[in-house]
């Protein structure tokens, strides 16, 4: 088992990524040339996805604090203090690329890849999220993605008997060659009991648990390694298959082992795999890591130490472990059927040392690589401003009532049950609101009465025309999605995805969509505590819109007290909390009833929306709210219906108010407002004028149909069957009217 | 015409369902099982006559659907 | 009431399982690890739900073949009540227990939604505290649950009583509309001859909860914790 | 040893997933598309050299657990 020699031209180096002045530094580092294994180590770690080269000057800007916040970035997943002992510990990721490659598998493995991110630090996952985008419904490869996806996330997370509660879905043509899949993952774990990668203990076993590892998704390199063979093609997909199988045996595996203490540090092996991992837990703890690559499980024949460190294979994980303590571990891995093998040690040394039967085959001190790890401050430009739309300036010849169920049946507002039914939400027996039942679904922690509230959002449209108020707007939105159901917002992850960083305007939309999430988050004491990067979402020079998507996890005390938006019964007084201008510019009513998608989108006053939010969740408290459902993409026309539908009880909305024309009030998408149904219509319009927070009766719930102002009414069977049919009939081939 | 069209996965590419067969299958007793793989076989009747012709039409059903080039290998056999 | 839940690499709805009974019952019942050879001293064995083995090759077969499940058959034989749900019921149709096996669903699709079933045959132990006709609204989870069998099965099962639930509406009326995963004459859940082995695809365990679910699945755990203590 | 086995659903079961692929080979413009039905290939790997011997054990293999036999013909077929 010799070392293949393989000569470092600056072809390879080019191939491997590494611009000129970072392959100077590499030499400077290393004091000599690397060979090829090291250098596909410092490709890999320097890489965008690993290193957050173009990103992180701006990350650090992010609120990451707060009183709840147990661990911020940096860590596998962010953790959150919930009381009692008890901890939420999160994180969304994207797997965005390989989903348009391989939808099925693409989507299964991130899942994977998040809830391994999860359960790494001690935590069982309760509840996964998506957040998706495609291709607008026309494009010829939509449909395939879309179903593909959907059953790969399903797939994935359903074996593994984890309910996917909660997610979004939007349809736009920037999308078409560059869809996005973000997974969010929330576990629970005990605060005395979390796992962090940092490694320490010179002398202690480092550990590789899990499958084996194969030549899965050697990316970035496969050029430079077509020298180690010729069908280095066939031999290197670039797709991963997921095992959710043994992803389970994995996780309860790792779990019994934690309920020990045999565990000094563990760290998942997701991107760049085992370099990642190993130059992560030495990095953190100040240490060495030798690691004997001849010891690791592996799948097929003949591969090299290249290979062995690169590899992106699945259902893997690194530990090290207390001294004398292998065999209880092994012991359990055996149990769960699953390879376990001590690769390495702990060492004095602060480098990476990689050993191949003996000899050395590799060595590359840990700080310089992590510490010289380019950054860079990437020249940004501000997006124009867009003018703000007159409402008196939009005209359509739909009726109020033609335009709600023309949007009710549109690809981003139309019914998403085709594709959460496919998901196992059920799962576990907690989950008390389900998909489409509230704006977040609430998951209840097992054998407690308090339950976590977890969302998805970002509006694209938004973020396109002005990142600074899109990137808060899409924090708000999650702010909101979680105190409609009456739980206390906690904390955010994020998943940057935008086009390539490199090009100014594209920078500028990251740059403003981090300055407007900042805002967003320290007003409404809403941290960051963990996040993902996508780049160069891009084909031919199209980029995708700007989608800074925002995970919400918020905590209520006893989930009895959560309320959902259907109305369930008839004489409810519904109230508008919050201002209406009747904001048209961006809008859903704009774009898909007019034709034209301009404008600047609506402002996000966040002491308003603060304000309006804390107000909206102490009603709840006092138990004053039957039913609540805060306005967003199509305003209160959109939201009405969904309370209708959700319910199952008709409504009828008064007349605007005097000077609004109807299109602005039913459809403009003014910011910071709820709509909630009510009994005692006096206690909560006094408590309002108390709070100085503007509250109207807008309507009443009644009947079997919803009547709009002007009269147009829908029954309730016409606006289901609206609403229902156009996902699936599409996915059954028609196309999208 | 009918044919047969197997679907294997390529090699290289991690295979669960036939680790879990040959895990199955030692459990079960039986002795000195190496690799199992597993792939999908689909029996396509065409009406199509001409040999050559119906191989062509395969092809292409195998590149556009039957198989996902990107893991997977096919191969067409015409039965009759 | 001494029940046994059987868990194999990839179970993944014995929790659920596990807090029905004990709400029914009021004891705990106990988690055996698929290396177990011998279930011998319970009254009552549960094959949960989840994805055993992956639910590579076909759903449940690993599963059905191994040893413990010809622990659970000589105990079946005794007498002993087996209920399999979800992948229970497809592994104890592998394993022979039941006749017939469970097909992917029809629309080629996993399905998770609530639904309703309905009470075919009122009778000990899994039934008792069901009225005949009576209609429970109950979750199902799965992607092969689409119950075939060959028409003679299918008229011995009718003609012996055996078919225990079928898919319907929410008002008790069965028919191609409320069939949702294409079951041969919407089948849900059936009973071997001898009444004491029930194999059914919808997750009673999910609705036990007025919070999440509902409580119209607790009355088959209430079934078998009165037939069982009584 | 290697060995083949294909397993398909016995005549009279219905295939539902045959059935879609049919549906959207003709959805993609194909023509004349007859039944179309699927089943599972198994390739094995043998330590066993004594082709009587492989057979039997791979006939016992199928019946245990490879194919069910309720709905489900298999084929075997020993490749070298
Ligand atoms: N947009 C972001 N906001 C905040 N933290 C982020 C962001 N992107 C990445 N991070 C943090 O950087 C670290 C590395 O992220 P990542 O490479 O995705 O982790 P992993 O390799 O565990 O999947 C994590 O702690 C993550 O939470
Ligand atoms: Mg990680």
């Amino acid at each position: 088992m010799s070392l293949p020699q393989v000569d470092i031209t600056p072809e390879i180096v080019a191939e491997h990524g590494l611009t000129s002045d970072e392959y100077k530094t590499v030499l400077d580092i290393l004091g000599r040339a690397p060979n090829i294994t090291e250098l596909g180590i410092f490709s890999v770690m320097w890489s965008e996805h690993c290193s957050y080269k173009s990103s992180r000057v701006w990350l650090k800007t992010l609120p990451t604090e707060g009183p709840q916040v147990i661990q911020g970035p940096g860590e596998n997943a962010g953790v959150v203090d919930i009381g009692d002992g008890d901890a939420a510990v999160f994180k969304i990721e994207s797997h965005n690329h390989p989903s348009f490659i391989e939808p099925y598998q693409g989507a299964a493995t991130g899942v994977g890849g998040i809830m391994r991110d999860v359960f790494t630090m001690g935590a069982r996952p309760i509840a996964n999220l998506n957040a998706l985008r495609f291709g607008e419904p026309a494009h010829a490869k939509t449909r395939h993605l879309v179903s593909g996806v959907v059953a790969g996330i399903g797939g994935y997370g359903n074996c593994m008997g984890i309910p996917t509660v909660g997610g979004e879905v939007n349809f736009d043509k920037a999308y078409n060659g560059n869809i996005l899949v973000n997974a969010m993952t929330v576990g629970l774990a005990r605060t005395d009991k979390i796992f962090y990668s940092k490694a320490s203990g010179i002398g202690n076993p480092v550990v590789y648990v899990g499958s084996k590892t194969g030549r899965d998704g050697i990316h970035g390199a496969t050029m430079a390694s077509a020298e180690f063979s010729e069908d280095s093609e066939e031999k290197r997909p670039t797709v991963q298959v997921g095992d959710p199988f043994t992803e389970k045996l994995l996780l309860e595996a790792c779990l019994e082992l934690m309920a020990t203490d045999a565990i000094v540090s563990i760290q998942d092996m997701g991107a760049a795999g085992l370099t990642s991992s190993s130059v992560e837990m030495a990095d953190k703890g100040g240490v060495g890591i030798e690691l004997e690559l001849d010891k690791v499980p592996m799948r097929e024949e003949g591969m090299t130490p290249y290979e062995l460190m690169l590899s992106e294979s699945q259902e893997r994980m690194l530990m090290v472990l207390k001294p004398g303590r292998e065999a209880e571990a092994k012991a359990i891995f055996d149990k769960w059927e699953l390879d376990f093998a001590v690769v390495g040690t702990v060492t004095d040394t602060g480098n990476l040392t990689l050993k191949w039967y003996g000899e050395t085959a590799g060595e590359i001190p840990v700080a310089p690589l992590v510490d010289a790890s380019p950054m860079y401050e990437r020249p940004w430009e501000p997006t124009p401003s867009s003018p703000v739309v007159k409402s008196e300036d939009v005209a359509s010849s739909l009726s109020a009532g033609a335009a709600l169920k023309k949007l009710m049946a549109s690809p981003d507002l139309c019914s998403r049950r085709w594709i959460w039914e496919q998901y196992d939400h059920l799962i576990g027996g907690e989950t008390v609101q389900t998909p489409g039942a509230a704006d977040s679904a609430i998951v209840r922690l097992p054998g407690k009465s308090k339950a976590l509230a977890v969302t998805v959002d970002c509006t694209p449209r938004y973020c396109l025309a002005d990142p600074i108020t899109g990137g808060a707007q899409a924090v708000a939105e999650a702010w909101r999605n979680i105190t409609a159901t009456g739980a206390k917002p906690l904390a955010i992850t994020n998943n940057m995805n935008f086009g390539n960083p490199e090009r100014p305007r594209i920078m500028g939309q990251f740059v403003g969509a981090v300055k407007g999430m900042s805002a967003a988050a320290k007003t409404l004491d809403f941290p960051v505590v963990s996040g993902n990067v996508s780049l160069y979402n891009e084909t031919n020079g199209e980029a995708i819109l700007p989608t800074p998507v925002i995970g919400g996890v918020g905590l209520i005390e006893d989930a009895a007290n959560s309320v959902g938006l259907g109305l369930t019964e008839t004489g409810l007084i519904l109230i508008l909390i919050g201002e209406t201008q009747g904001h048209l510019g961006r809008s859903i009513y704009l774009r898909d009833v007019v034709g034209k998608d301009e404008g600047a989108p609506p402002p996000v006053d966040l002491t308003i929306e603060r304000r309006n939010g804390d107000f909206v969740r102490d009603l709840i408290s006092q138990k004053l709210i039957a039913a609540c459902h805060d306005l967003s993409d199509g305003g209160l026309a959109v939201a009405v219906a969904e309370m209708v539908l959700a319910g199952g009880i008709g409504a009828t909305l008064d007349a605007a108010p005097p000077g609004m024309g109807i299109t602005a009030w039913l459809y403009g998408e003014d910011q910071a407002r709820y709509l909630v149904a009510v009994k005692d219509e006096k206690a909560v319009l006094s408590a309002a004028k108390a709070a100085g927070v503007p509250a109207h009766r807008v309507g009443i719930s009644m009947g079997r149909s919803l009547t709009l102002p002007g009269g147009d009414t829908i029954s309730l069977e016409q606006l289901a069957k609206t609403h229902e049919a156009p996902l699936p009939s599409y996915m059954a081939g028609e196309t999208w009217n | 015409m009918k044919a047969n069209v197997t679907v294997t996965l390529k090699r290289g590419v991690l295979d669960p369902q036939g680790k879990a067969i040959g895990h199955a299958l030692e459990g079960l007793g039986f002795d000195g099982i190496g690799e199992v793989r597993q792939g999908k076989l689909i029996e396509v009747e065409l009406a199509e006559t001409d040999r050559a012709k119906a191989e062509a039409a395969l092809d292409e059903m195998c590149r556009k659907l039957l198989a996902n080039t990107v893991i997977e290998d096919y191969r067409i056999e015409i039965a009759e | 009431m001494k029940a046994a839940i059987t868990v194999f690499p990839g179970t993944n709805r014995e929790r659920d399982m596990a807090d029905a009974l004990e709400r029914a019952s009021g004891t705990r019942p106990t988690m055996v690890w698929h290396g177990e050879r011998d279930l011998s001293g319970y009254d009552l064995i549960v094959v949960p739900g989840g994805f055993s083995y992956g639910d590579y090759l076909r759903c449940g077969a690993m599963a059905g073949n191994s040893p413990i499940l010809r622990a659970v058959k000589e105990q079946a034989d005794r007498g002993v009540t087996v209920l399999g749900v979800c992948n229970g019921f497809q592994i104890l149709t592998e394993t022979g227990l039941l006749p017939g096996v469970l097909l992917r669903n029809a629309g080629l699709k996993f399905i998770c939604k609530m639904t309703h079933i309905r009470c075919e045959k009122s009778a000990a132990p899994f039934t008792g505290k069901l009225t005949q006709g009576q209609v429970s609204r109950v979750a199902v989870a799965h992607n092969e649950g689409n119950y075939y069998a060959d028409d003679e099965t299918l008229d011995m099962l009718e003609g012996e009583g055996r078919v225990v639930f079928r898919y319907c509406d929410d008002r008790g009326n069965v028919s191609d509309a409320t069939n949702l995963n294409g079951s041969q004459r919407n089948i849900a859940g059936i009973v071997n001859k001898r009444g004491n082995v029930l194999g059914m695809m919808p997750h009673p365990e999910n609705a036990i909860d007025p919070m999440a679910g509902g409580t119209e699945g607790l009355p088959i755990f209430q079934s078998l914790a009165t037939a069982i203590l009584a």
